[in-house]
């Protein structure tokens, strides 16, 4: 009797709480996005899921072990764990939103003896971190996750279009003002002091790399310098990335004459295999004096492309390119959703965020396009602006989308390959633009 | 202004310098990266095409040659109606 | 000389026990069956294999750090683990069979912080933990192999027959029955008082899961509420899985008439896409509403379902499928294996665990194949009682034999995808049946 | 009767129950979810096939065609003689 | 403007030393060796890139947390260290490299209490393990990484042309002086005092299993004799294994007769599968009862070599010598490369390791080929002696080069099979040989 | 003479020494082994075969029927010609 009792109280639905509720209708949104629109179903799909995993009443699947304990609330767990973190707290205390808060609070600032003590108390009270707390910890917590992602793209990534006309490269750097820009507009938006709708300077960044339009990057990124905005920020990214084709094409028409979108381009030399095989040791070189700290993002990048490009180690560059990023990318989508909980996602910020990483990718869209433009004052043979999009990145739609618009002024004129270069050149230009921020922002 | 603002404002300055710095080195360095190998080492082409198929390991090579055998078969008994 | 010695006084010759030979013995047999008789070779190679290494003299691959400082029995180490696990000893003292008790007594018992500092001296000292302990700890210690394996299953499972008759889905929850059967026979056996033939009520319910016929849902429960049984019930649950087409046709014969096998069931309508899509949702959402505790093993369930059936992540839903589940069933069966250690499994234990295993699938047959009847009572259009023994699941063993049954009744009367539908339900069956398990009995 | 008996026909008895609720809920959504569908929203059939075909990744398309074309000369080649 | 000062003191040309550019350099040069030169591209290319990035000024991805801690030398961290490693030293003080030295010693020295109160004072100043560092420690730390490598090569390995001339095997006994002798050598140059040029014992062991010609079981004793040659062996190990066809041939010219180069031996016998399948099961039983040291090593081995030759666990065996293995190798290659630091690499020991390394394989192949003159003199069926070389292992490269040296003096004579069968044993022959080693020298 | 040379004198002495026992032994294990198998049970080599086919996994299987077809397919369509 008493166990059908404990049954239906321990049930979901006696306990589901209205956010988790919402989060769960959320997440379920994502899945239908993911496989009916195909919006980048390789990451919505997973953090779709992760997210509703995480909303599970009770099951505390993104909780860790001592966040666990404190959630059921019994009064010798409390004690025990009120002496470990030094909260004021005795057994026979009422627990008040007030006290679980002070908990929390202390939780969150323990130092590294507090923290493993209050993990011992957990652990020995029988209580362990939640399966997807554990995958965030092992992929995202030590950044192994990001890192791979990125070493398998390297490994897809082509950079002869782009090493066949290098000064299409600077497109790629006039995208990431929709980076930097946006850290501004957040800055902006707190100062004007909407409540619940500030940001600190390093969330501000966080959200600003949303324009970097790769997700990986956004990832690395916000779980160094705002890790409780990481759930917000990959979705927006991925997001924003799927609505590319929806995005550009206004500003890319508006910020363009007719007569610059139907110039033509020389068609490009081809690049040999040497050039192609030197290039990534260049980057990583220049990385390695420049800026160090973007040197595991970079390193890892320039070693999956100079695995392929080099052509002697196929079973590696195979692998890192199906079996390996396969892998970590199911986990670091369900590590992402677990970042999907309803107090920190249902949350003005959240809006505020969603509204900002729409501004970057306009913003790095409208640079890209302008520097083309401006780039065609001084030089003679003309770029077509619209290749300058192509420098958010997001490969390979974004290179697609000035194709295709390049093709809706004139049909003879196919911009994919010259738009190739700016798109991968984006992809550098945010991870530089990642490593600074973490240089100045992070630790 | 906030200190907020002024923080965001350097970040940006620094930030889109350096990315600037950073890629304008890059196009220098790959200008003259890309003049020299054309001019001392020529692209041995034909590697690139060898890797391609080499890609295919070792394993599925063994497959690629069950399929063309039976491929054949199956022409051959066609044949034979 | 002195160091020929050593050789020799470290050898596997000098040091072999008559258990340690006797395990080596049985693992051979369990190669011998998984080869020869192809006996669910892709678990029980490597168990067997997984076994015979834990089995070796002196290498101490399944052990514990602390555990191979103990094994050695240098005085000053056992002396500094005295104190990190209070027992008390002095460095002089001759160490008999009782102190070594007490000390492993200690060791189990030991709370987060005593385990640390015992971890600490055996570290300070040089021990290590041995590889197959390293593997289980990560393996199945985290929980994390059962549930990608699963992942995998549910990646490979089409609920498409289910989906086409879903009234099928009541004979998975009668085969159930087997389950929840043992777990009394257990119970029983006990109170008979045989000595050395005794239960928890927590070892009950971990025997009673072998009758789930599902090689992970009883790791998974077995490592949360017995792992000292985790080597039995696996090699039990393989075994008899194996040993489905023998187990199961005498009980289908003995409980069914010649005309209710000759029954020809109606063609299974075919199901589209959207609604496999939609399943493994409603799955995912009703566990998060009722039980919660089942999240972890049918989320990834469904998940794995999920990216098989929506088509948009086929690279993931591969992956899945192939080289993510190879590698963990490499380590899962070596890790299971890790636990054939002749101490824990030469034991009359052991006996109870095949005879109630082998219990466990003949009831959830009966009672699978009788709801069959049941139902035929009170329905018009006629289900054939073979394919209730399907529930059982042992996917998809099971549906092969009610088919085998079935032909040999009618010869034009195929059941396999009729038996596809309790087949694949009585997985979600017996999750369900863990997840009531853990609720009551883990932690 | 022993604590451990009792405590045993107790979780059979819930768990058993537990497990038909959950499956005969599950049968009842089951119904109702496909009843809608095909109401609501006739299934994509092609969709099935093509994601079959996808299921073979790029680079084994690559090989596929390289096996075609081999496959395809050796019948050119069978064909002169 | 103080930003843009930070970016420049930050920035590695700023920052880096003499030796990290040399360094820099040669992990160039062994990626041009890789990638041109084809010198077993597999390992060296990752180890040369984990080379470079462990040589990134201020990165310190190749350092532990307490070692970046050091590194940026903060008067508080300091004192904080200096706490928990009972170092002399208060927050005034001016840190002189004495005084780095005295942290470094504690730090190395330090027991698991002081070391675990130092890691948390890092991590309190927020100080992180480096990237390279984290997979050091989980692929080469925990030993995985070769274990799975060894794996993955037993499921490549074919015995079949051993098992068909078993005493073939004692050829790759004898070549495994080559380790031995190595030992001795090092030894006496140690003897001889000439300053930085000196091994301990330790070390002399880890610079002789080069000699094994085997990369993973280099890799796995120096990982547990000598970590801090780990970077050098590997390299050499893997170096020379690329220059077997330059090393060899003239040592086997110089110690055999033209007539003994002609000798045509008989053909081999086609082995069945159930020997192949018995056999690794035969060395597994045989490490058990003598060496269980060996037991990780070749019983992985073994296990691959089973899995491949049953036949019934395909799926498993596909992936552990393709998937698995490709990412463990990525993985390990990088772990290697994060051991090519400075002050460890640019160091007299190297060239002794790089000279004593090539006397290794020269004296292998010799004992190879004269313990097949002597077999010769006892056996009337007559060995070729340049089949004695491939007892080096370094597969299949070392049989390549008998069969390419045999076909130099006898157009008719295919000795690849016959030499397969030296080349294999070679492998137990290492692994033996490293089982002796750890069993005397390790812990 | 000094202990690390007596310590690596004994090390060769004892290793060489181990691994010679170790692998005669295994000589003679493995001629045994090999004797008893070929009196006792007789290698089904057919088994070899079939498990090399094997080899290429469910999905590639699938591949191969898709790229016989393909390639029938091919042949057909050039036969009309
Ligand atoms: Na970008
Ligand atoms: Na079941
Ligand atoms: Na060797």
């Amino acid at each position: 009797m008493e166990n059908i009792l404990n049954l239906w109280t321990g049930s979901g639905l006696y306990n589901i709480t209205g956010g988790q509720f919402a989060m769960i209708v959320i997440c379920l949104c994502l899945l239908y996005m993911a496989i009916k629109k195909k919006f980048e179903p390789l990451l919505l799909l997973p953090i779709g899921f992760g997210g509703i995993l995480a909303n599970i009443p009770e099951a505390g699947l993104a909780l860790s072990a001592v966040e666990n304990a404190l959630h059921f609330q019994k009064p010798e767990v409390l004690a025990a764990l009120a002496e470990a973190l030094k909260v004021p707290f005795e057994a026979g205390q009422v627990v008040t939103d007030e006290v679980l808060y002070s908990f929390k609070e202390a939780y969150k600032g323990a130092d590294s003896n507090a923290l493993a003590a209050a993990q011992n108390v957990a652990a020995d009270y029988g209580y362990a971190n939640g399966m997807l707390k554990n995958f965030y910890n092992v992929v995202i917590g030590s950044m192994i996750g990001p890192l791979l992602i990125f070493m398998g793209v390297g490994a897809m990534t082509d950079f002869g279009p782009m090493l066949a006309n290098p000064k299409t490269i600077m497109l790629g750097a006039a995208a990431q003002f929709g980076i930097f820009g946006t850290v501004l507009g957040a800055a902006f938006l707190t100062s004007m002091g909407i409540d619940g709708m500030s940001f600190t300077i390093e969330e501000a960044a966080t959200i600003g790399i949303i324009g970097g339009a790769d997700g990986p990057t956004s990832i690395f990124v916000a779980s160094q310098l705002a890790p409780h905005l990481l759930g917000a920020i990959a979705v927006a990214a991925y997001s924003y990335m799927a609505l590319v084709p929806v995005i550009q094409p206004p500003i890319m028409n508006a910020l363009t004459t007719a007569a610059e979108r139907k110039i033509q381009m020389v068609q490009l030399r081809t690049v040999g295999q040497t050039e192609k095989i030197i290039f990534p040791i260049v980057v990583l070189v220049l990385v390695a004096l420049l800026l160090p700290d973007a040197a595991p993002l970079l390193g890892m990048f320039c070693l999956g492309n100079l695995m392929k490009e080099s052509g002697v180690v196929d079973r590696l560059s195979d692998t890192a390119q199906n079996a390996l990023i396969n892998i970590v990318t199911i986990f670091l989508g369900l590590s992402v959703g677990s970042k999907l909980s309803a107090d920190k996602f249902l949350d003005l910020q959240t809006l505020g965020i969603l509204f900002l990483g729409m501004a970057a990718f306009a913003v790095g869209t409208a640079t890209g396009v302008l520097m083309a433009k401006l780039m065609n004052v001084f030089s003679e043979n003309k770029i077509n602006p619209l290749i300058g999009s192509a420098g958010v990145s997001a490969v390979p739609m974004a290179a697609r989308v000035s194709n295709k618009v390049g093709l809706d002024n004139n049909p003879q004129n196919f911009l994919l390959m010259h738009a190739m270069g700016p798109n991968v050149a984006g992809v550098i230009g945010s991870a530089v633009a990642a490593g600074v921020m973490i240089k100045f922002l992070a630790g | 202004m906030s200190e907020l603002m002024s923080d965001a404002i350097n970040l940006m300055v620094v930030g889109m310098g350096f990315v600037f710095v950073f890629l304008v080195i890059l196009v220098f360095l790959t200008s003259i990266m890309s003049k020299m190998v054309s001019k001392y080492l020529p692209a041995p082409e034909p590697v690139v095409a060898k890797t391609k198929v080499k890609k295919n390991n070792a394993s599925s090579d063994a497959q690629l040659l069950a399929v063309l055998s039976a491929a054949v078969a199956e022409y051959r008994s066609d044949q034979k109606k």
